[in-house]
């Protein structure tokens, strides 16, 4: 590792990758470990053994388009980045290794700097990654260090904070406009049963009804596997069936009677009728 | 290891993080055999003897606590303005995307009624202001965010409230939500249908702002 | 009153019974005007040194602690933490050291897309914030980390991240990537036909909220 990593290299454990980095198939293998052409390029770029910025781009090219090589040929599936990224490498190395052409190419940027740039890329995931590992060797709050266990202790707060959580607002927010949505799509539309059924149901039964028959008994029961909030209602049972009755009752099959307001309504079928249609 | 002061330190540690008070047995099967527990106890007592805090010895248990002369500095601090309760946060985050806002917007937002505390609560904390009236029937009093809010949640002004574009990165809102869900903008400035409070029209709260009958708008 | 021991000692009794750091505001409130806070900190910290309890300062404020090489002891105390991922550790350390910092940024640095569950889990850990939004086109979100992350780690502010000086003189941490950088960053390359919004809903937050019909009444 040259000059960027020597600063602060608090845990070296990097050894594992450049290992397998100079090992084509065990990073193969890892691939899982990897999450992108960046990191697969990183743990190459480390294999070299130079200070990232001094990095040969050539040869890092030429590493990963084994890699990318050696991975098609034992029929992982790469992601189209990586693909994207070794077609882009084998172009810039082309360009790196080719005399220069006498014109520039419109907007394209020497090739030389375009390899810095990469370098410098490398070098910036590398420092994160370094991080990474500076992180983990601090002593962690219940890990490695941890304040007063007392539960019971007298609590003093801090009162120069408030929590000012905005995500905690925001998804305060959203929970409240998920259940808005949901209340808003929620009340169904009573179902209402149908007088076209209630009809055909009425005229099916009018061989069962010679003798008066009061309205309720002739009117539909909710099922038991209704369920609570679905099916029409008792109600609509009772008024569509009482609507049907009416409709029957004007055409001449069927007779209603009531005795009083309120009182139970009967229906019989008429009886000429019947006669003929047996 | 019997350092006798590696000892003292180590007993400290972890009479400092036990949850409740320890026994020399306790903290004999955590320290290295041989270790003189005894001896340690009794350093460590000198050590923190007329300091801010002590070791003490209760029913053969030992625990630190603070030096009893000092108690009066021990006053309990009430969690006062630290955490909003789960409805001021919900009631807080409909005032600051929907803002202007009327108690009555508020509750056909949340489904539930505003309880007189809620709303009270945020107003107290400066979180929350009376902007003005809606110019519709009963002209209700519309509340919004103060710059306090904006202080708070680290906000340099309403815009930067997150929009639904940043809630659905950051993954809290899911498929099941209607296509055409959206997040207001909200302003500072009067919106169209909204009155300045005159000067002199302290809406008394609990008659204007919380009274039965404000109407629906629509 | 204004006894340097006696400041020592109730700074000491204070700190140890706090559920939580405290700043040197919050002990200058309990203390007797003319007390000299920092003197007294510096000569507490100074006779913890060494010792099985240190303090220390976090997020600007002090708490006592273990003593860092005594970890190995606090088997019982030790919480199982959940574990990060390695996508979620690098991303928050690239929030640490690049803050305020975008999620494009995160991308572009780590060379891959922000996948669900990296920093929406920093974000329910307390390890993250949302801290505003950048004055560019499309004003993004920008995030930063937490005072809970500062206590994490036991840092006491953002410029004792390790090895974040080093870094910043080696131009690393620097957002700007070079002018005409070419590197093709799939993250871009894909995100144009890949997946990501429903139809009809525009990326543009301003386009996207302004003259939305969200009514509040309905």
């Amino acid at each position: 590792m040259g000059g960027v990593s020597e600063p602060f290299q608090p845990l070296l454990d990097f050894a594992a990758a450049d290992v397998a980095a100079e090992d084509g198939d065990a990073l193969i293998v890892d691939i899982d470990g990897y999450e992108g052409p960046l990191h697969v390029l990183l743990a190459l770029a480390r294999s070299q053994k130079v200070d990232l910025l001094q990095l040969s781009i050539t040869r890092l090219a030429e590493q990963y388009l084994a890699f990318v090589h050696t991975a098609r040929r034992a029929r992982f599936s790469l992601a189209a980045d990586y693909l994207v990224m070794a077609a882009w490498l084998a172009y810039l190395k082309s360009r790196l290794l080719l005399p220069k052409p006498a014109r520039k190419g419109a907007d394209e940027p020497p090739a030389e700097e375009v390899a810095a740039a990469l370098a410098f890329r490398l070098a910036k995931l590398d420092a994160m990654r370094r991080a990474v590992e500076a992180l983990k060797t601090r002593p962690q709050l219940k890990r490695d260090v941890f304040t007063r266990g007392d539960p019971d202790a007298i609590q003093i707060t801090s009162t120069t904070r408030f929590d000012g959580d905005l995500y905690a607002l925001i998804q305060a927010y959203v929970a409240q406009r998920r259940r808005d949505a949901s209340r808003r799509y929620q009340p169904r539309a009573p179902e209402a049963y149908p007088l076209e059924d209630a009809r055909r149901r009425l005229r099916g039964k009018l061989g069962e009804m010679k003798a008066w028959t009061t309205l309720t008994s002739v009117a539909p029961k909710r099922s038991p596997l209704d369920e609570e909030d679905r099916g029409p209602s008792r109600a609509s049972y009772l008024a569509s069936t009482l609507a049907a009755g009416l409709e029957l009752v004007r055409e001449g099959e069927l007779e209603a009677r009531q005795s009083e307001h309120f009182a139970d309504l009967y229906l019989r079928a008429c009886s000429l009728r019947l006669e003929a249609a047996e | 290891m019997s350092d006798p002061f590696e000892t003292e330190r180590r007993l400290e540690a972890l009479l400092f993080a036990a949850a409740e008070p320890l026994s020399a047995a306790d903290l004999a099967k955590r320290l290295p055999e041989g270790a003189d527990i005894g001896a340690g106890l009794m350093a460590l007592k000198s050590s923190y003897a007329g300091r801010g805090v002590s070791l003490v010895c209760v029913a053969d248990r030992w625990r630190f606590q603070t030096a009893e002369d000092l108690a009066f500095l021990m006053t309990e601090e009430r969690e006062e303005s630290r955490r909003l309760s789960k409805a001021a946060q919900e009631t807080l985050a409909i005032i600051a995307y929907h803002q202007p806002v009327t108690r009555a917007d508020i509750e056909s937002i949340r489904g539930v009624q505003a309880s007189r505390g809620t709303i009270d609560v945020l107003l107290e904390l400066g979180l929350v202001r009376l902007r003005g009236r809606r110019r519709t029937p009963g002209r209700p009093v519309t509340l919004g965010t103060t710059d306090t809010f904006l202080e708070l949640y680290g906000l340099a002004s309403l815009a930067d409230l997150p929009g639904a574009q940043e809630m659905k990165a950051l993954g809290l809102l899911s498929l099941d939500m209607p296509a055409d869900f959206g997040v207001p903008n909200p302003v500072s400035d009067l919106a169209e249908d909204e009155d300045p409070l005159e000067p002199g029209d302290a809406p008394e709260f609990h008659q204007d702002f919380l009274g039965e009958d404000l109407p629906l708008e629509d």
